[in-house]
């Protein structure tokens, strides 16, 4: 079930079969309505009587003692409410809860700094006004004396004896580190025919960041000591995990309300320190307190996508190119505090071998502290970190044997007839054809004209590259991973939740144990509803957002990790089963005792199958049970019509020794081919043709597949080009806005070819596999293409993720720096 | 970031010493200075409303010498605080006479952090390039005038950054 | 986005304008606002009073005369851009015009905001001097001219003095051709390294974002290698950031500058 | 002679409701617009004058409300999102966008539709190069612009 489609023209390789009812079809998004007439609610929306807003003062300091806050000045001002500092939050909150093991878990994070500061723009203080610009005002009012410390910006330097410590608690800026040994690296060197070595490959600093930035409304009841909070965190199960501990109350103190949010892409996880200022304000001042954030306070003090740096890799090959593993030593650089981390120097770890069959893989991963803003996950999160070193080593490899990057990808790519296919580290790779993808993505992007483009392009002075990317997007993680990283962590496994029930006026109501930021839950959770009880996606109703306190929810419910299509639909089937089970019930009942499986359920009726004309409304089968239940036979009366039903996905603790086990329920993969031009002159470089070829087994909605597709693409092409968060030596951002920070716009965007083929997952219900956060494949694509359009000006190593033009530039005027990097010992 | 330069006055070495060290005279140098107080003969400061052509900076600055060698050389330390901006500059003067003129090598380490960053890196450094040599073209001033006082003729007026 | 407290006025004539910014040192001129309010929003630079010139219709005119065109300092990108008199007069106004940012700061923002910003980045200072434009700018002793060339005096600074206005500019008539080349932050973003070239015989090339203000170089002939030589010969100083190392500036401007030069030359 | 004023009631109509509200003279147009007068279709993405979430139409004069003070507004007519439907009735941009899948989280969306209707009326017969310039100030971090441009193509063509 193959097609392919450009924008111009739509090319099709097979036809597709068509499946019944409303999944596989694109059917209008019930989001749509309200969000294009402006009647969408984000949290900034929510006004409430005598809310006061929240203006935090930063540390304009990387690194600082603070010697003493002084708000008297502030205080003064006429309308301000008050204010909160580092030594009340000391007193009122205790530390985050810590994933890591010593060191990282000595950590202590507050909501407010308390005794330093560690990255610029980290909040030192909170000033609560009437308005938006009084607060301003306000917080400038709020004298901090510093004492300015050596800051630490290079992840490389972090645990050399003479660099400045972070955090004195953990000794050192040393977070986690750990050995991942799979399969046996000496014989494979002993049996490589050649080995590659490469000094330093530099995966940057981006984030995807969403065009909301975030923010909440808190309020707090007295009376039950209750805090209220209408805001944009996209995962208020881990968000209530480090509040509540932190604020001393029960998780049940903590509502999370939302209904909007302008994207997230992991990018609203770690809120957390925010919002609990903002709950101790609102406690405080007894009174509403609204906090946004500005989109310079986002770049500069939020969350970074991690940044990574892969030391002495080497990679070893047999002549014909056959891969046989790899080692390296990664550095992970995760800012000034962990939050969610160290969890990803396990989680790239579901892609141990990227696409790839290799079989011995040695890696020593460290993640350490430096004096820049926080990470966070960030779309494709740390998978995509490793899948690029992937990617850049088979590049590399090709380019330093003279070998076709095509043909080595092909010969090792895991193959279609292998699947499911166990990595060396256990996971399960589910489904797939990945060279079959190649061969799509090359179709699309005419790989048989290229020559001819490459002579073309050089008659005008530009020099014409292609690149590949191909990727993996895990999705369902089984957070028994977490136990890798600290055995005494109680995590594993993965669940949501969905409620489907029959009101009385034969209304079907859905909620979801998600927080949707955009893709669509509201819509595909109503077609697999619909085609469950035969009835259409608009009689379906499906409350849109989350709140804590009116939707079921579980321990990892929220909306991450490319997992919605698995465990959201999933829950979503498993209830609307358990409610059509219910319907036939009261309907074989009512309908003269016929056995249930007699009942079929089709157009907003139970009818008898071989009767037809005896059929009941859903309006009457929902008003028997809500309110004339004594007319139903005693052994169905425990009949609610409101079912909730878990989806548990089959995972097993790993094996915490060898660090072995299946992480991920499902892979999506992601075949990119990038056409570019460079101009030789300038390093300014174009994308003119470019090919995204995804494979995410059956597809619920197709269209809201695509424009995953299209948007991850379009993330994955800023970052290669322009995205990076840059520090200064002093650990100043330089690119803490979109005037310096320069995210793709209409003009930048190459027209993007999509094709797509199904590869039915056999592991979930629907034959789905989480999409949706992509592997970076882009990214890849971009630097692949550059080093081969560079290859006859000194054919040059793209060693870093992003590529500006300077960056591109500077690898033509100096071949020889980036050449320096690799070296080829042949046996 | 580092700027580094020399310049040249047809004063003696002795008359541009005092203007270096003249807290006064210094005063008169500062890009906007509003207000200048001394604290000893090392520690001094001053507030200051730098033009900026589209709005001005308002910044308190904290001088200390650190370090002299009369009549050749001495070096600063400054530190401002203003609301856009954090400044903290290290500079170092060495003169040296050729004949009736004096020559001076400066260098400067100036770095500045805080929102001004945020409204692009790419014209902080012309800036402080060119709030640099206004400091510099008053300093020729005052050393002119202290010439002129030396040689009893009237003072100008302390110049101001629009006739730098 | 919040920005500090600040008096407004709006005046409906220069003479009132000019009253208003004498009377408040402090005082800025506002006219389309897309670098201003930015900068006050970000708190960086304050002013006291905002001195609004929308209502002031008399610059917003562009009129044709004997000797060239003259633009009006409140004339929008947009208008610019679309005017018949500038393609017909000196089309390369128009063609820089359109390549300003995005729709929604071209309808807004003017000729005269973008040269008194004098952001080194900006597009139009370097297009004015190599054209040879003369500014009008007006204050309370009356009305002087001055070249575009000595215009510019720094990173936001420039020859309207505080209590002055810009109240005209006039682009001399086309003689020979005249050009324009950028490497930008993506396509039509910020300049990295811009260059606006008029050539009439020898060539006048004016190289943007390599100094505090554009820097003029005359060449004798338009021809490559002329031009990088004279680049050369310039021995720029460019500042260095994230977009580009000084090194790589210097290189753009080579590039940019033959580039502006060639289209000026083939225009003549 | 106007004096100088630190705040002031100003009068605009905006979507055809004329509203009267006093408002400091440093008062963006977008705040007066989401806060003042409720109106919270109109959104912020940025602080530079980058991302075009904010986008309304002044005068005819399609622009970024975080760019212009609300006191300069005073008298406008404005349009905002939430005056493209005409008494519950979609524009024909806001199906396109629907039937397109132009948006994802739709937080760009109204700035986007602004745009787009700025250019439509203008340009009623826009090539897909017209159409990505005219939205160039607008930011989606979702779609990648793919479906936004075929979505303005389209009603486009169902404009004519």
């Amino acid at each position: 079930m193959t097609e392919t489609s450009a924008p111009t023209s739509a090319l099709v390789v097979e036809e597709q079969e068509t499946r019944p009812g409303f999944i596989g079809t694109s059917v209008p998004r019930k989001e749509d309505r309200r969000l294009v007439q402006g009647e969408g609610v984000f949290f900034d929306d929510v006004k409430r009587h005598g809310m006061g807003f929240v203006h935090f003062v930063r540390s304009p300091y990387a690194h600082a003692k603070i010697v003493s806050v002084d708000v008297a000045r502030a205080l003064e001002l006429k309308d301000v409410y008050g204010t909160l500092t580092g030594d009340e939050v000391a007193i009122l909150t205790d530390p985050f809860f810590e994933m890591s093991v010593p060191p990282g878990s000595e950590i202590k994070d507050y909501a407010l700094a308390v005794g330093k500061t560690r990255f610029v723009g980290e909040p030192v203080a909170a000033v609560v006004a009437a308005t938006r610009e009084l607060a301003r005002d306000a917080a400038e009012l709020v004298e901090v004396e510093y004492e300015p410390l050596e800051p630490l910006v290079d992840a490389r330097r972090a645990q050399e004896p003479d660099a400045p410590i972070l955090h004195e608690d953990a000794g050192s800026n040393l977070v986690w580190e750990g050995v991942f040994d799979w399969g046996d690296w000496d014989s494979c060197v002993a049996a490589a025919d050649h080995v590659v070595r490469i000094k330093e490959l530099h995966f940057d600093r981006f984030s995807s960041t969403p065009l909301e930035c975030s923010g909440c409304l808190v309020e707090f009841n007295r009376g039950t000591g209750q805090w209220t909070m209408h805001c944009n965190h996209q995962m208020p199960g881990i968000g209530a995990i480090w509040m509540a501990p932190a604020l001393r109350v029960g998780t049940d103190k903590l509502r999370f309300v939302t209904q909007d949010i302008g994207g997230a892409f992991g990018n609203k996880i770690c809120l957390h320190p925010y919002f609990v200022a903002c709950c101790l304000l609102a406690r405080k001042l007894n009174r509403p307190v609204q906090w946004t954030e500005w989109r310079t306070d986002q770049h500069t003090a939020n969350a970074h996508g991690n940044e990574r740096w892969f030391e002495d890799t080497e990679v070893a090959v047999k002549a014909d190119g056959t891969l046989l593993g790899f080692k390296t030593s990664a550095i992970d650089d995760c800012g000034a505090f962990p939050r969610y981390e160290p969890l990803g120097c396990i989680i790239w770890a579901q892609v141990t071998p990227g696409c790839y069959r290799w079989q011995n893989v040695h890696v020593d991963f460290t993640q350490v502290a430096t004096n820049k803003s926080p990470v966070s996950p960030n779309r494709g999160y740390s998978r995509m970190q490793h899948l690029w070193f992937t990617e850049r080593v088979i590049d590399i490899v090709a380019n330093e044997l003279g070998l076709d990057p095509v043909a080595v990808r092909k010969r090792n790519y895991v193959k279609a007839d292998e699947f499911p296919w166990t990595t060396p580290n256990g996971c399960v790779y589910d489904s797939g054809d990945y060279a079959r993808c190649l061969d799509i993505a090359l179709e699309l992007v005419e790989h048989e004209r290229i020559d001819e483009r490459r002579r073309d392009a050089e008659s005008r002075g530009k020099l014409l590259g292609v690149g590949i990317g191909s990727t993996l997007d895990s999705g369902t993680n089984n957070f028994g991973q977490s136990q890798l990283l600290n055995p005494d962590l109680q995590f594993s496994g993965n669940n949501e939740v969905a409620t489907v029930k029959l009101d009385i006026f034969g209304e079907v109501v859905v909620t979801l144990g998600t927080v949707p930021q955009g893709q669509g839950h509201e819509t595909t959770a109503a077609q697999v509803v619909a085609d469950a009880l035969g009835i259409s996606p608009d009689e379906v109703t499906v409350r849109p957002g989350h709140d804590t306190y009116w939707n079921s929810h579980a321990g990892f419910s929220g909306t991450y990790a490319s997992q919605f299509a698995v465990t959201g639909l999933g829950a979503v089937k498993g209830a609307v089963d358990q409610l059509a089970g219910e319907i036939r019930t009261i309907a074989a009942a009512v309908l003269g005792g016929v056995p249930e499986d007699a009942v079929v359920l089709e157009g907003g009726f139970a009818k008898l199958r071989d009767n037809p004309e005896a059929a009941i409304p859903f309006m009457g089968i929902g008003a028997i049970v809500n309110a004339n239940n004594a007319i139903l036979p005693e052994e169905i009366r425990h009949v609610t019509l409101n079912c909730r039903y878990v989806y548990v996905p089959p995972f097993e603790v790993p094996d915490k020794e060898r660090k072995y086990g299946n992480l991920t329920l499902t892979y999506a993969s992601q075949i990119h081919v990038c056409v570019l031009e460079v101009d030789p002159e300038t390093g300014a470089y174009e994308i003119v043709d470019y090919a995204a070829v995804d494979d995410c087994g059956n597809r619920i909605h197709p269209q809201i597949v695509e424009g995953q597709v299209h948007g991850a693409t379009a993330q994955a092409l800023g970052a290669a080009t322009h995205e990076t968060f840059t520090y200064d030596e002093q650990g100043n951002l330089l690119t803490p806005n979109f005037y310096d920070y320069h995210v793709p716009h209409a003009l930048d965007m190459p027209p993007l070819k999509t094709g797509y083929i199904e590869s039915p997952s056999p592991f979930t219900s629907l034959g789905a596999k989480g999409m949706g956060e992509g592997g970076g494949a882009g990214i890849h694509a971009v630097c692949a293409a550059l080093q081969d359009a560079l290859r006859p000006v000194g054919n040059p190593i793209v060693y870093d993720s992003c590529n500006p033009p300077h960056r591109v530039w500077e690898l033509i005027s100096n071949p020889e720096e980036s050449r320096g990097r690799v070296a080829v010992e042949s046996r | 970031m580092k700027v580094a330069g020399d310049r040249t006055f047809d004063v003696p070495q002795q008359t541009v010493w005092e203007v270096l060290n003249d807290p006064a005279r210094l005063a008169k140098t500062i890009p906007g200075v509003e207000s200048f107080e001394v604290e000893d003969e090392r520690h001094w400061h001053a507030t200051s409303n730098i033009p900026l052509g589209l709005g001005s900076l308002k910044m308190r600055i904290r001088f200390e010498k650190t370090e002299e060698r009369p009549p050749e050389y001495a070096s600063l330390k400054a530190k401002g605080d203003g609301v856009g901006a954090i400044m903290s500059m290290q500079t170092q003067f060495q003169l040296s006479s050729s004949g009736s003129e004096t020559l001076m090598h400066w260098e400067a380490d100036v770095s500045i952090a805080g929102p001004v960053g945020s409204m692009g890196q790419r014209v902080l450094q012309p800036i402080v390039r060119q709030q640099v040599s206004n400091v510099l073209d008053a300093l020729d001033k005052q050393v002119q005038e202290a010439a002129r006082a030396d040689s009893g003729a009237p003072e100008q007026p302390a110049p101001s950054i629009e006739d730098a | 986005m919040l920005l500090a407290s600040v008096e407004y006025a709006r005046p409906r004539s220069v003479d009132e304008a000019l009253s208003l910014l004498a009377a408040n040192p402090n005082g800025r001129a506002l006219a389309g606002g897309q670098t201003l309010v930015n900068v006050l929003k970000a708190r960086i630079a304050a002013a006291e009073l905002l001195v609004d010139l929308n209502d002031i219709s008399e610059l917003r005119e562009i009129r044709e005369t004997d000797e060239g065109l003259e633009v009006g300092p409140m004339v929008t990108y947009t208008q610019l851009a679309r005017a018949e008199e500038v393609h017909r007069g000196r089309p390369i106004l128009g063609e820089v015009a359109a390549q300003i940012a995005d729709v929604q700061v071209r309808n807004r923002g003017t000729v005269g905001g973008n040269v008194c910003s004098s952001d080194p980045t900006n597009h139009l200072p370097p297009v004015l001097v190599a054209l040879g434009a003369t500014m009008k700018v007006a204050g309370a002793s009356g009305t002087r001219t001055v070249p575009a060339e000595e215009f510019f005096l720094g990173v936001y600074m420039t020859a309207v003095g505080s209590g002055e206005l810009l109240t005209g500019i006039s682009i001399p008539r086309r003689e020979g051709g005249d050009g324009f080349a950028s490497v930008t932050i993506g396509v039509d973003g910020t300049c990295i390294v811009n260059a606006a070239a008029s050539a009439n015989g020898g060539v006048r090339v004016a190289l943007g974002c390599v100094s505090a203000t554009p820097v003029l170089v005359e060449v004798a002939s338009a021809d490559e290698e002329s031009v990088r030589a004279a680049v050369g010969a310039a021995e720029l100083d460019p500042p260095s950031d994230i977009h580009a190392p000084a090194e790589y500036r210097r290189q753009l401007a080579r590039v940019v500058a033959t580039r502006a030069a060639r289209q000026a030359s083939e225009a003549a | 002679m106007s004096e100088p004023v630190a705040q002031k009631t100003i009068g605009v109509t905006v979507n055809g409701t004329t509203y009267e509200r006093e408002v400091e003279a440093r008062r963006l147009l977008v705040h007066f617009i989401r806060d003042d007068l409720d109106l919270t279709g109109t959104h912020v993405g940025c602080d530079t004058g980058n991302c075009g979430a904010c986008s309304v139409i002044v005068d005819g004069t399609l622009l970024k409300s975080c760019m212009m003070l609300a006191i300069q507004a005073d008298g406008a007519l404005i349009e905002t999102v939430e005056g493209l439907g005409a008494d519950g009735d979609l524009h024909r941009l806001q199906e396109t966008f629907g039937e397109h899948h132009a948006l994802q989280c739709g937080y760009c969306t109204p700035g986007m539709l602004m745009s787009a209707k700025a250019l439509l009326d203008e340009n009623p017969e826009p090539t897909e190069r017209e159409i990505r310039r005219a939205i160039q100030g607008n930011i989606c971090r979702c779609t990648g612009y793919v479906n936004i441009v075929e979505a303005i193509a389209a009603a486009a063509e169902a404009g004519t």
